[in-house]
């Protein structure tokens, strides 16, 4: 019995047409469709496409909910041991809409995912989230890219062990594998060296983190119609800590309403930060999380509305916090509630 | 981690004690606060003149989040 | 010896505070964990207090020794964002160890005791040997 | 100076009642080793009793706690001495002739404190990561006086290691070598004169310098009080730097990893080639904050003062030394001498987490021994040369890390060299 799979394609490689025809909602096709058939080729029979996902990038991208909704419902009835969409070459809004939809697959569905794009594709900003395969920057890189994407599909559905993301080729994820390299690391490290001085390329093996610098975002337009929500590093939580957030070791966010809360006080917030004197937190925590001055902009309408859900971390409170992954989760949730702009307070 | 939120395409003050950690982290409109142990306040000073000091400088975040910034930029309040 | 004037250490660690007591300011903080001792070396230097040794000291794993010793200013100076930095990337490489879920005994905690103590003397250059003498 | 290496191939060891190298087998006499050992008064004094084995590759031989590796050597023409400064006179070495029994080494095991590491498997997956499963070991497990302080016996142990290795060492000087190899590097004006068109490249050198079971020692000097300087890379290759550093089992630099620094080695293949190997810069890796802004500063000196283009800089241990690492890397670059660093990572065992202590844009070219926190399981061996009742407690290792059957899970960082931060292994992540 051969794996199962469903695909996903945009509607220029379902062959229905460029730019004026991306429009078109998803249809679902059985079997493969265009680039799939490259798929089925390099699994010789071990897997199969059984059905093809066809989705306008235009559509996807005005109407995601909807179009997301009726292609998980799809796959979910499909029930398939692997969905995978792409590849996606260096098309922007196709890669978007690969990455998105197979990350959907993946979290609301728990079916493995993978999908092929260009490292410079703004689908491939997901790249920690699902695997994804690089690929060259024009459709031209097809015939290198379906075998490239067959094989770690297979792997996957097989359920081997997933190796280092050079090995099984992948965009790297964010998450160290170790390998066996060809040679020996002193060698590389030589190698590595007259590359440098002879102004070649050369790859580092580990990429420095954290200095990845992130550009401002454009400023609040109108204050006064703008949902500005507050985010703390210095672990404001309700009285009592009902989520036991840890007040040494953060291994998790809070996330809790003020919906209606006027101001913080004693009797209703404290702080679980283990590092500060948290005396003065504890007494009022409005010093660290300012609702009640929030509350009265909101009043006067000076801000729009303050967001109903504040986000807490706690711990490190420090510079190169892992909380980062925190934040990059409640970030998703604040840009699905419709918030404008951030207050993060830390102590 | 004002920098996964900045990444997420929401604008982020980030209101900090310690402003060359901000600047680390990588904050991009960054507001200097009172103190580590309290932020937004002093309790040095009475209910009102603390409420004062602290929407003083929640008005000064605010300001600038509707400030365009190229870079990290510090308000001083 | 280092001219330990500014000195001061901050600890977890009773070989320290009995060796080192003497001759060094020494906080004391028995109940500390590791960590604490770290966050509590955070909160001075981000109260510009001067980082002497690097929070972690030694290659023994932080999730194996429960003890640990740092020096820092007796009193603030200028706040060093590099320090900050140094401090800052210790509590987040401690928070990457898993914990072991050991109870260490007696001789193995006080080896531990032993090794935080010779760091720290090595730090400041003080006779690590002289200093159990006296206190056996 | 001018160095040359005769090597001996050690292809098996044999107990026997004489000792000699014969045909690629040593033949050993372990009451002979021991006697030779003994004669140092810090370890009659300090080291109740020594006891021998032998582990060959491919065997089922788990050897746990090992403290260190040596290469039996002899210098058979020129100045000096193995190891000068602790066993031979402080005579500058790095000329003329020395032997070498390659393909074995001695290992010293045994507890020194209650959480000794250190795991080396002859085979198995175990032995895959760590170089010393293919060599001959011929180990010597020692055991303390009752109430010795850890750091006289730690001295001890060191001292009988070295005094094993020299013993040995000693049985290869008439041996005629199966193989020789000259090893040369030229003063500042004959190199350029001799390579005008290749890049001046050194090798930055991090010795760890702690503290207890934490040292590395030059010519017989603590390396946390010595101030950054120069060696002769041949100087390396000849015993100038031995490992009293007993912890961090996969990351620390036995003196075997000294012996053949595979940087020395590596950049020796290119000299001439491709490169001019000017020389090594030893700096240390001490506590204090000021002492590694000192030795930092010096190192980013002396670069610039040997008009160096470029340097492989490599660290040891975890933690602190990251911070040695960016700090040299950093203000290399910025005397505009372009680095390559060789390190290890603590990703954690889920392999999410960020992998040093410290960071720096400038570091952009770095090589790395692996992820010491991954996971891996070693099947039971049939034989253990030492003892696994530390298993639990080393790092790397949890509470049932060792299981009934004798197999043991546990963090890569348990296994001796598995991740050694010179580019000895293959082993690498991303």
């Amino acid at each position: 019995m051969s794996y199962r799979v469903v695909h996903y394609i945009n509607q220029f490689f379902a062959n229905i047409g460029g730019e004026e025809m991306a429009h078109v909602a998803p249809e679902l096709r059985e079997g493969f469709v265009g680039p799939g058939l490259a798929f089925n080729q390099s699994w010789k029979g071990e897997a199969e496409i059984v059905a093809t996902v066809v989705c306008g990038d235009s559509h996807f991208a005005e109407h995601e909910k909807e179009a997301q909704e009726q292609i998980l419902a799809w796959v979910k009835e499909l029930n398939p041991d692997l969905f995978i969409a792409g590849p996606a070459f260096n098309a922007g809004r196709y890669g978007y809409a690969c990455a998105t939809i197979a990350n959907a697959v993946k979290e609301q569905l728990g079916i493995k995912v993978l999908t092929g794009m260009y490292e410079e594709n703004p689908g491939a900003d997901l790249k920690d989230k699902i695997l994804i395969v690089p690929t060259a920057n024009s459709a031209a890189g097809m015939r290198k890219a379906a075998p490239a994407m067959a094989k770690l599909a297979l792997k996957l559905m097989k359920g081997e062990k997933l190796g280092a993301s050079c090995e099984d080729n992948y965009m790297p994820n964010g998450i160290r594998v170790n390998f066996f390299e060809k040679e020996r690391g002193s060698k590389r490290a030589v190698k590595m060296l007259l590359n440098k001085l002879a102004d070649k390329p050369f790859v580092t093996e580990y990429p420095m983190p954290s200095f990845d610098r992130v550009a401002p975002n454009p400023a609040v337009k109108d204050l006064s119609k703008a949902t500005i929500a507050l985010c703390t590093s210095g672990g404001i939580v309700p009285k009592g800590n009902p989520d036991h957030i840890e007040s040494s070791s953060a291994s998790h966010y809070g996330e809790y309403s003020i919906a209606g809360v006027e101001a913080l006080c004693e009797a209703t917030h404290e702080t679980a930060h283990g590092g500060y004197d948290p005396v003065y937190a504890n007494a009022d925590a409005n010093r660290v999380l300012p609702v009640d001055v929030m509350r009265e902009f909101e009043r006067e309408g000076k801000i729009g509305k303050l967001h109903d859900l504040f986000y807490t971390t706690v711990g490190n409170g420090t510079a190169v916090a892992s909380a980062k992954k925190f934040a990059a989760e409640y970030a998703q949730k604040l840009l699905q509630a419709g918030v404008n702009a951030v207050i993060m307070t830390s102590t | 981690m004002v920098k996964e939120i900045e990444r997420a395409g929401i604008p982020v003050v980030h209101m900090c004690t310690v402003t060359p950690i901000s600047m680390t982290v990588g904050a991009n409109r960054i507001v200097p606060t009172i103190a580590i142990p309290h932020p937004l306040g002093n309790p040095a000073l009475s209910k009102e003149d603390e409420y004062a000091l602290r929407k003083k400088l929640v008005t000064r975040a605010l300001e600038a989040l509707s400030t365009e910034v190229e870079d990290q930029t510090i308000f001083e309040v | 010896m280092k001219n330990g004037h500014d000195f001061l250490i901050i600890t977890n660690n009773p070989l320290v505070e009995r060796c080192l007591g003497e001759y060094y300011s020494v906080e004391m903080f028995e109940e500390a964990s590791y960590r604490d001792i770290l966050v509590k070396v955070r909160d001075l230097v981000y109260a510009s207090h001067t980082l002497y040794t690097h929070p972690l000291s030694g290659s023994v794993k932080p999730n194996e020794t429960p003890y640990k010793s740092v020096v820092v200013s007796k009193v603030p100076h200028t706040f060093d964002p590099g320090e900050a930095e140094i401090i800052a990337y210790c509590i987040e490489a401690f928070d990457k160890f898993k914990p072991r879920g050991i109870t260490l005994t007696d001789p193995v905690k006080r080896d531990f005791q032993l090794i935080d103590y010779t760091l720290i003397c090595g730090a400041v250059d003080f006779d690590a040997a002289a200093g159990l003498s006296k206190i056996k | 100076m001018k160095l040359e290496l005769g090597f001996i191939e050690i292809k098996d060891i044999q107990f026997s009642n004489e000792c000699k190298v014969e045909n690629g087998t040593l033949f050993v006499d372990a009451e002979a080793v021991k006697a030779f050992v003994y004669e140092d008064d810090d370890v009659k004094a300090y080291v109740k009793s020594a006891c021998f084995d032998i582990a060959k590759p491919g065997e089922s031989v788990r050897i746990t706690p090992v403290k260190d590796v040596i290469e039996p050597r002899v210098k058979v023409e020129g100045p000096g001495g193995q190891f000068p400064g602790v066993i031979a006179k402080v005579d500058t070495v790095g000329s003329g002739r020395t032997h070498v029994l390659r393909g074995m080494a001695i290992v010293t095991a045994g507890k020194i404190v209650g959480f000794q590491e250190g795991i080396i498997d002859m085979s198995g997956p175990g032995a895959e990561y760590t170089p010393f499963s293919k060599l001959n070991n011929l180990v010597m497990v020692c055991e303390p006086v009752e109430g010795v302080h850890q750091h006289d016996y730690e001295r001890a142990v060191r001292i009988a290691g070295l005094r094993a290795a020299t013993f040995v060492g000693e049985l290869g000087r008439n041996v005629t070598p199966d193989e020789v190899q000259s090893f040369e590097t030229y003063g500042i004006k004959e190199g350029i004169e001799k390579f005008p068109t290749l890049p001046r490249v050194a090798y930055v050198h991090m010795l760890q310098s702690q503290g207890l079971l934490h040292d590395t020692y030059v010519y017989g000097v603590d390396a946390k009080r010595t101030l950054t300087t120069i060696l002769y890379p041949t100087e390396t290759m000849d015993g100038a730097i031995i490992s009293g550093n007993c912890v961090s089992a996969c990351d620390k630099n036995t003196t075997y990893h000294h012996q053949n620094n595979p940087v020395v080695a590596d950049l020796f293949e290119q000299h001439g080639k491709t490169l001019n190997y000017v020389c090594n810069i030893i700096t240390n890796e001490n506590v204090y904050l000021a002492d590694k802004q000192r030795s930092s500063d010096w190192s980013a000196k002396l670069c610039r003062l040997l008009d160096l283009d470029g340097v492989i800089v490599s660290q040891e241990g975890f933690g602190n030394p990251d911070t040695d690492l960016i700090m040299n890397t950093k203000k290399i670059e910025q005397m505009g001498v372009k680095t390559t660093i060789i390190t290890d990572e603590y990703a954690g065992q889920d392999g999410k987490s960020q992998s040093l202590a410290d960071a720096d844009p400038l570091a952009d070219a770095v090589v790395t021994g692996g992820n010491a926190n991954e996971v891996i399981v070693l099947p039971p061996m049939e034989k253990v040369i030492g003892t696994l009742n530390y298993v639990d407690v080393i790092a790397g290792g949890h509470a049932g890390s060792l299981r009934e059957d004798g197999s043991i899970e546990a963090e890569l960082q348990v296994i001796t060299g598995a991740t050694n931060e010179m580019g000895f292994n293959r082993l690498s992540a991303r």
